[in-house]
């Protein structure tokens, strides 16, 4: 039995709201922030059922003609189910924090209509039903994501949004140009057709290959795979919730799950490795993997080194899924939860660095820990899972990443996870070890350097609460990664559905 | 009863949970007149406890979790017994001895000392952190748990290192830490691809997986040189004379009895010994010189030492030495290994117990009790001369190893074993001499837990072949005849040291002369290499900057003058402007060539 | 071999053609239009085309002529034009090399339909086509040298004429409405576009002029 | 694709003559009305507005119910031929909509605008009649005579629309306008002449059949062409177009981008279709301009300095995507053909929708501000959100990003240029995509900035704000609901 309703009443909840937020006026905060967080609350329960329905076996899709060979279609797999769950449960607490961190500057009204788009625009690229769908809330999310990007309004801001539209709207038609040739060749396809492609025959692969690299060029720039990288550490000037939510879920997630959809769901995992592109993958990952820590490492300011950080973590992600088995599919997909969780933990910690003490750089850190100290513990949580230490989440993707490498026979890439791991404590644990080991003005050396007493704890409980929450769940899914609904739980179902058709 | 096992592993948490909600009570409520509340406390001291009655539990016991990380299994059986007696053991005592030994900054903390309430609160919380990763690594089956609890102990003992927060404290931890993450990146390499290569999720499936993987000698290098780090092998032993001084003595005695044992066991636990089919002989015999090699190298480098815990450290880089060439042993004669686990477990229940005794000697030492000097110089001595392998427990852990190697025929390694042992009984007598030299003045009572657990340790380490469980056949007892074979070392390394003793009261110039080597000795080589190496990053990632630089300057240069000749272009839009009838009939005159063409 | 009466015409058009076009007095190259649209009239008179020559004769003789004075701001009383048309000639001077570069378009227009024409093959005896041919080459050819709104004006209207004639030549007794309706819908354009241009060329001439008075108006000395 | 226009069977039907005529006359009546009344307020407009679009449901309601038809008209010996099918209704109710758009918004406009010329209202109303009329006649007639005359109608009133703010740079450009448009008509017309001549009939299904190709043709269709695009504002005969909407008022320029340029192009792809079906070369010729167009209009409009020019040169640019139809509808198969054509009519409503929100919207701006400069809309983010969303949702169809009618436009066209392998124009498309969204983005960057100097600022009454976002929506959301006239477009020329 199909429901068509409920996807489409999941996306209407952020969708609808941005209009009903752009009517409220500014000074309304107060409904404004019931108007949001409703809608967020709203859309987890919705999610929620979602899912419950899933493992009921019930098929939920919706679809119409756009044009002749072209459909709006809406569907729910578990690898869509995975995406929208971490949006949602993202949106919730990005949302809490934003009104916090958003108190009293201006143009909110502005940035949270343009948020909830954003994540409208995210979760309809998680329930896209095919490629039409999906490069149409891929393009939505690009127009979305720039006014919040430019938010601050200063020059900074302004150039770096400059460059993400370079990069973006570049990215975007090369996928879009990718998309319409596929479409040429085959029709529509929805995910999952995988034996359309496969079935075209040895004669066309030159122009698979091609077109796979076309549309992988038009998803790495959001994935923000080297070179095309280059827009991410810029629109780190963005205030932190959009940076969090940016590197967590909505733009770099939506490239890595864009290539992960290409890799499974257009191609299919098989043909891809017929093909001979997965080594091709898996060398761009490890290069990237690589060259985002490096510069991670020289990186002086806090942000900009989480945004390398993101750049080197997306590619785990890709890593994964050129991996050829389950295990690597395993542990492509379960980062992308994962590297969401941490992630935006780190950001948000980043802001409340920022705007309880005036933090913008990683040596004025000295002791923070002393002074925030839930907001450094969060901190710690999340770079060790970067690093990929258990039992924090990262370490889940990192033992299914090896185990991938082994069983695809690519063992070398166990010598690039060592390395990442250890370029990961090198510029990870100096600033852990400036949080907790140095002496600073918590101790009575010099001062913050701006320092706002926010609220009763250590900073305004708006900011704390999703710290904490998210904190909590980078440990919780790691630490009993073996539960049912667990991220993990789920990209094995997801596996070994790709597997065990 | 199973349940045991969680509760011993997550005892030490809710400890550390306490001290933590303690101290957060503290700053969030208005309670600073107050005096502050005792942080190390007995509640603290009894995070181990639980796991010393697990230890003392007979029976085997075993604990899944299927939702823990990957799968979690625990086991507490026969061969894990004596680590976890003798760990929980070590632990305990030196927590009693740390309530003692840091009684001074506790004082200062409750007067209101700010930096030493930090430092005091540091060391409660880090404690029962690293116990618990100790206890956790011991106990875990599922590999998942095993490296959880290994990186645990691995990463909070770091803030047991840089305790005191001073420049030597904050070397010493850059050391150590450094060295354990590149362990933690071998171990991490290896046991994802032997792991791998049989999608293994316990220990010993993994140990049957290197045994049967092809490149099977690769990923036992990784794992034996990762878990070679913390166990002191030489060459990554540089940590461990650096950290041992900084760090308290009580967490010294730790780090040196029970956690680099936790090298070894990671060795036991995932190198396949014992198995014929493993083929991994070159690596045993590797593995034997290199151990070889780090006991006599170790000895030499330690007696030039000042600091008694340096000397101790490289003490325990030699001893660890000893100690992986006997693992070596099981790689290179597989059929041996059931017999020689039995002494290689006394061997590190021994040492253990005895390095932990003679760590905490030292803090005896500096604040010697209200007691004869006689009786503490003889207490002093006892663990000393045992670890000579002259005395009580060190005496029957050789003599057993003697025999089970004599029997496998092994002899050349005895003999070697047997000088290295008086290098052993050189670097102890150097300690006891070095520990002369800086005592304190008496102040101890004698009632002091200090001094109680000290008393303990060193009666508990001299009677450890009594306790510990190594399982059936037990502890054969050297024959008479054998001792003079097994003496000889320590009587030779006694005769020495006196010598020493003499010369250096002769001609005290001469000897300073050789007491300028640093203890780290290769780490100093690192360092430079290291400065070299980043130097040369530095440059060479200045050239790319400046090369990225240059390259992004000419862009935006290039874009300007793009931009300058777009607006330039705009002025020909005149021409349109003027030419408008023209360009039709221009237009209408193309578009009659294009009919004509087709 | 035309009647001669008809190749007098024809010769008349476009002399008065030229002279409309390429009198540099441009009261007098008004006057002269307005003659030519006279003989245009005569001309379609001649064809038998009565209604099409009276409409001519209001449409494009008398009316076009009257707008094109009143842009000139002539009116019978005052015989001078004012504003910017007070100088009489073209602003910008005329060269060889200019005209003959200029003539280049219309060449080309005359190529193409003289191809057309050759094309056709039909047996058309009358002088009307040769006529009209020469009033576009030379209508052309004007609009693309002058940059004198009035006299583009004109060029038009010389071009307009010579497309109706054309048509009228080539088309059959069988298409004669629809080449009808086309000369009228024409004819109507070409007044009020005419019309149009006259009315802002004053426009523009009474507001520049204010526009230029103004500040002169503070400045007492001048 | 010829059989798509719906030139024949003729058919003779009286009902629907009738609501034909309605739909002809109604707006030049209303426009009469409107000339004596001069309505100050919005809300008569709107009354008034109801009647025409009442009128064509009517025409809906009677054609829909078959794929299409045309008849013939005579006027004592003078035949001239109409027909309707799905593509003409879709049009004439685009016509509509931005007609009335642009006429509720002008009362409004008049009354904010500092620099209003009363002279003008009285003109503006029965201009604005001719105009949707003589569209619409456009978008009717089948036969040379009519479309001369319809064009004639519309070039003349849209001059007089343009030149209704009698400022002296408007009256300049308007001046040039008339001319260049008066030369054009004249080419059209010589071409004419040269058809009537060769084959003595105007009607193009009669045409269809008769014409061979040959120098008479070409030079013909050549001249036609010429003269089409000239008015159409195809580069390089573009040069008219920007100094006439820089003066204009914005309610005229909306109408005027969005539609008067537009019924030039329709009738050139029309005639080309029926004549030239197969003249490739040319038809590459066209998309070698519309190339140039592209990017010449993109690069003038990224550099232009004030906000009307650069909505004024995107006109340039876009109207190089609808003049891609040629090189994809002439002489390509069948498959490439039936994408490109509705891909073509799609951009052609796309464009006129977003164009004039974006107008409206910009109007808005710069009423709101008193700046006609782009870097005056410096923070105006903060202060104008409605109408700079209404601008960024046109601005979205006309970059061509999703969910946008502009999008399914341009996915279409690509779709064609793709499977036809016409590589060329896959070039212009993308580049065209990143020129548009370069000088459209241009504009919001300046809008984001906060530290911005506080210009004197009023805010416009809602009322126009309304209009510009209504437009804006509809252009955004209805690119994924075009399914439903897209299949009207396919069923035009299934009767025949």
């Amino acid at each position: 039995m199909s429901q068509p309703w409920l996807p489409l009443f999941i996306l209407a909840t952020s969708l609808l709201v941005a209009p009903l937020i752009f009517v409220l006026p500014e000074r309304a905060w107060r409904a404004r922030a019931v108007v949001n967080l409703s809608a967020a609350v709203l859309k987890l329960v919705l999610v929620a059922l979602l899912v419950w329905g899933f493992y009921q076996g019930r098929d939920y899709s919706f679809g119409f003609t756009v044009v002749d060979g072209a459909a709006f279609f809406l569907q729910v797999d578990a690898l869509g189910l995975m995406f929208a769950g971490l949006s949602a449960l993202l949106w919730l607490a990005t949302t809490v924090y934003a009104i916090g961190y958003l108190e009293d500057s201006p143009n909110r009204k502005r940035f949270f209509g343009f948020f909830s788009l954003c994540i409208a625009s995210t979760v309809g690229i998680a329930l896209a039903g095919n490629l039409f769908t999906f490069l149409l809330f891929y393009e939505l999310l690009t127009l979305a994501t720039y006014p919040l990007v430019v938010h601050r309004g200063h020059d900074k801001a302004l150039q770096a949004g400059t460059i993400y539209l370079r990069y973006t709207l570049s990215g975007g038609l090369v996928l879009l140009l990718g998309v319409v040739a596929l479409h040429a060749l085959v029709g529509d396809i929805a995910f999952g057709q995988r034996e359309r492609l496969a079935d075209l025959g040895p004669e066309a692969h030159p122009m698979l290959t091609v077109l796979f690299l076309v549309l992988l060029l038009g998803l790495g720039v959001k994935a923000a795979l080297v070179p095309l990288h280059g827009w991410l550490p810029r629109a780190m000037v963005a205030p932190a919730p959009v940076s969090a939510l940016l590197h967590a879920v909505a733009v770099v997630k939506a490239g890595a799950f864009g290539i992960v959809r290409l890799v499974y769901d257009v191609y299919g995992i098989s043909l891809v490795h017929e093909l001979g592109l997965l080594m091709l993958l898996s060398v761009i990952a490890t290069v990237t993997i690589l060259y985002g820590s490096v510069k991670a490492l020289s990186q002086q300011e806090l942000k900009p080194r989480l945004a390398y950080s993101t750049v080197s973590q997306v590619s785990y992600i890709v890593l994964g899924i050129s991996l050829f088995g389950p295990f690597g599919t395993i542990a492509g997909l379960v980062h992308l939860m994962h590297q969401g969780l941490m992630k935006v933990t780190l950001f948000y910690c980043a802001g409340n660095y920022a705007e309880e003490l005036g933090i913008h750089r990683i040596d004025e850190l000295d002791g923070a820990g002393r002074r925030m100290p839930m907001t450094s513990l969060a901190f710690t949580v999340g770079a060790l899972g970067m690093i990929g230490l258990p039992p924090v989440a990262g370490f889940i993707t990192k033992w299914y990443l090896g185990m991938g490498a082994v069983q695809a026979g690519m063992s070398w890439v166990i010598v690039v996870l060592m390395a990442s791991s250890l370029l990961n404590a090198a510029y990870f644990l100096p600033i852990l070890h400036r949080l907790w080991f140095r002496h600073g003005p918590a101790h009575g050396h010099g001062n913050w350097p701006e320092e706002r007493n926010l609220g009763r704890f250590e900073t305004s409980a708006w900011l704390l609460l999703p710290t904490a929450a998210t904190t909590l769940f980078s440990i919780l899914v790691g630490l009993l990664a073996g539960m049912t609904f667990s991220p993990l739980d789920l990209a094995t179902f997801v596996a070994t559905e790709e597997y065990l058709p | 009863m199973s349940l045991l096992l969680p509760i011993a592993v997550l005892w030490p948490l809710l400890v550390l949970l306490r001290s933590g909600l303690v101290q957060a009570m503290e700053q969030g409520g208005m309670r600073r007149h107050e005096p502050r509340r005792e942080l190390l406390d007995g509640w603290w001291a009894s995070a181990p406890l639980p796991a010393l009655i697990l230890a003392l539990w007979p029976g085997e016991l075993s604990f899944a979790l299927e939702s823990w990380l990957l799968g979690g299994l625990w086991q507490y059986d026969a061969a894990r017994r004596p680590w976890l007696m003798f760990g929980a053991l070590l632990w305990f005592l030196a927590g009693c001895y740390a309530r003692g030994y840091l009684a001074e900054e506790q004082r200062c903390a409750e007067a209101g000392d700010e930096s030493a309430f930090r430092r005091l609160l540091g060391f409660s919380l880090f404690w029962p952190l690293t116990l618990a990763g100790n206890l956790l690594l011991i106990l875990a089956e599922d590999i998942p748990s095993f490296y959880l609890g290994f990186i645990t102990m691995t990463l909070a003992a770091y803030g047991l290192v840089v305790h005191t927060g001073n420049h030597d404290a904050r070397r010493g931890g850059l050391a150590y830490i450094v060295m354990a993450l590149c362990g933690e990146a071998l171990i991490l390499g290896g046991l994802l691809w032997s792991a791998g290569s049989a999608e293994a999720l316990t220990l010993s499936e993994l140990r049957a997986a290197i045994a049967e993987a092809e490149q099977g000698l690769w990923m036992a290098t990784l794992l034996w040189l990762g878990f070679g780090v913390k166990a002191g092998v030489i060459v990554f032993h540089v940590w461990l004379p650096l950290a041992h001084p900084v760090a308290p003595t009580p967490a010294s005695a730790v780090l040196s009895g029970v956690m680099v044992k936790a090298g070894v066991l990671g060795w036991l636990y995932t190198l396949p010994l014992g198995d014929a089919e493993a083929g991994l002989a070159r690596l045993g015999e590797a593995i034997i010189a290199a151990g070889l090699a780090g006991a006599f190298v170790a000895a030499l480098l330690g007696v030039v030492q000042r600091h008694p815990k340096a000397v101790l450290a490289y003490s325990s880089v030699s001893q660890l030495g000893m100690l992986a060439s006997l693992v070596g042993v099981g790689l290179v004669t597989p059929g041996l290994w059931p017999a020689l686990l039995a002494p290689v477990t006394l061997f590190a229940g021994h040492h253990g117990m005895t390095k932990g005794a003679l760590f905490l000697g030292v803090g005896i030492s500096e604040h010697p009790p209200r007691l004869p000097a006689w009786l503490i110089v003889t207490l002093l001595a006892l663990p000393a001369l045992s670890l000579g392998g002259a005395l009580t427990s060190g005496l029957i852990a050789k003599g057993f190893i003697k025999e089970v190697l004599k029997e496998g025929g092994h002899s050349t390694l005895v003999s070697w074993l047997s000088v290295a042992a008086v290098g052993s009984t050189l670097l102890v007598a150097r300690a006891l001499w070095r520990q002369w030299h800086r005592r304190g003045e008496p102040a101890l009572h004698w009632r002091s837990p200090m001094l109680l657990a000290w008393l303990f340790a060193v009666l508990a380490a001299a009677g450890v072949p009594l306790w510990l469980p190594i399982g059936e056949p037990g502890v054969p007892w050297p024959p008479l005849k054998e001792l003079p074979g097994l003496l000889w070392p320590a009587g030779l390394g006694v005769i020495l040291a006196g010598l020493v003793l003499l010369t250096a009261k002769a001609g005290k110039g001469e000897w300073e002369k050789f007491s300028r080597l640093p203890a780290g000795d290769l780490w100093w080589v690192y360092l430079v290499l290291a400065r070299w190496a980043a130097a040369g990053l530095t440059t060479v990632g200045g050239a790319l900057q400046l090369g990225s630089h240059r390259v992004r300057a000419s862009l935006v240069v290039k874009e300007r003058r793009a931009r300058a000749w777009l607006d330039d272009l705009t002025h020909y839009e005149r021409v349109f402007t003027h030419l408008a009838v023209p360009l039709m009939i221009g237009v209408a005159l193309l578009l009659l060539l294009g009919f004509w063409l087709g | 071999m035309p009647p001669l009466e008809e190749t007098l015409l024809a010769a008349g058009l476009l002399l008065l053609a030229a002279l409309s076009l390429f009198d540099r007095h441009l009261v007098r190259a008004c006057s002269w239009f307005v003659a030519f649209g006279l003989v245009v009239t005569l001309a379609w008179a001649r064809l038998g085309l009565v209604w099409l020559a009276l409409l001519e004769l209001v449409l494009g003789a008398v009316l076009t002529g009257a707008f094109l004075f009143h842009a000139l701001g002539v009116t019978p009383s005052v015989r001078r034009p004012r504003g910017f048309f007070a100088h009489w000639h073209d602003p910008v001077p005329l060269t060889w090399g200019l005209a003959l570069e200029r003539l280049l378009p219309a060449l080309a227009v005359l190529a193409m339909l003289g191809v057309t024409l050759a094309a056709l093959d039909d047996d058309s005896s009358g002088s009307l086509r040769p006529g009209g041919l020469g009033l576009l080459v030379l209508g052309l050819w004007a609009f693309a040298l002058h940059r004198h709104l009035l006299r583009r004006l004109l060029a038009f209207n010389v071009i307009g004429t010579g497309i109706f004639l054309l048509l009228m030549s080539l088309v059959g007794p069988s298409a004669m409405p629809a080449a009808h309706g086309l000369v009228v819908i024409g004819l109507v354009v070409a007044l009020v576009g005419t019309a149009l241009g006259a009315l802002l060329v004053r426009r523009i001439e009474a507001l520049e002029w204010a526009h230029a008075a103004a500040p002169r108006a503070d400045d007492p000395s001048t | 694709m010829i059989e798509r226009l719906g030139l024949s069977p003729l058919t003779i039907q009286a009902e629907s003559m009738v609501a034909v005529w309605v739909v002809l006359g109604l707006p030049l009546l209303l426009g009469a009305v409107g000339g004596l009344v001069r309505p100050a307020r919005g809300w008569p407009v709107a009354m008034a507005g109801l009647l025409p679009l009442l009128a064509l449901a009517w025409l809906w309601r009677d054609v829909d119910s078959e794929a299409g038809r045309s008849w013939m008209i005579e006027i004592g010996s003078l035949a001239l031929y109409w027909r309707i099918n799905g593509l003409t209704l879709i049009l004439i109710a685009l016509t509509y909509l931005i007609g009335l758009a642009s006429a509720l918004y002008t009362p409004a406009y008049l009354r904010e605008d500092p620099q209003r010329e009363p002279r003008g209202q009285a003109w503006f109303w029965p201009l604005l009649g001719i105009l949707i009329s003589s569209l619409s006649l456009i978008w009717l007639a089948v036969d040379l005579l009519s479309l001369y005359f319809g064009l004639e109608l519309m070039g003349l009133s849209a001059v007089g629309l343009m030149l209704l703010t009698g400022k002296v740079d408007a009256l300049v450009a308007g001046l040039r306008y008339l001319l260049l448009a008066l030369v054009g008509s004249l080419a059209f017309l010589l071409g004419v002449s040269l058809l009537l001549g060769a084959w003595g009939r105007l009607d193009l299904a009669g045409l269809a059949r008769a014409v061979e190709p040959g120098a008479p043709l070409w030079v013909a269709v050549a001249l036609l062409s010429a003269g089409l695009l000239l008015k159409a504002a195809a580069f390089p005969l573009h040069a008219w177009l920007a100094p006439v909407h820089a003066s204009a008022w914005i309610p005229i320029s909306a109408l005027h981008a969005g539609l008067v340029v537009k019924a030039s192009f329709f009738i050139a792809l029309q005639l080309w279709l029926v004549l030239v079906p197969e003249a490739t070369v040319a038809a590459w010729a066209i998309g070698g301009m519309a190339g140039a167009a592209v990017i010449w209009g993109g690069v003038m409009a990224w550099r232009a300095a004030k906000l009307k020019d650069v909505l004024a040169w995107s006109t340039v640019s876009q109207l190089g995507y609808l003049l891609l139809a040629f090189p994809l509808l002439i002489g390509t198969d069948s498959a490439v053909a039936a994408l490109a054509w509705e891909g073509t009519w799609l951009q052609l409503a796309a464009h006129g929708l977003a164009k004039a929100a974006m107008f409206l919207a910009a109007g808005n701006l710069i009423l709101a501000t008193g700046e006609i400069r782009v870097a005056g809309l410096a923070g105006a983010s903060r202060r104008f959100p409605l109408s700079l969303l209404s601008f960024g949702m046109a601005a979205i169809s006309l970059v061509g990003l999703p969910p946008s009618m502009g999008f399914t436009a341009k996915w279409l066209l690509l779709h064609a240029a793709l499977t036809g392998g016409h590589w060329p124009w896959l070039a212009v498309l993308g580049i065209g995509t990143l020129l548009s969204a370069a000088y459209v983005f241009r504009v919001f960057r300046y809008s984001f900035i906060e530290d911005a100097p506080e210009y004197e600022f009023h805010p416009v009454p809602w009322g126009m704000d309304a209009i510009a976002l209504l437009l804006a929506l509809s252009a955004l959301l209805l690119g994924l609901a075009m399914e439903g006239p897209l299949d009207l477009l396919r069923g035009a020329g299934e009767g025949s």
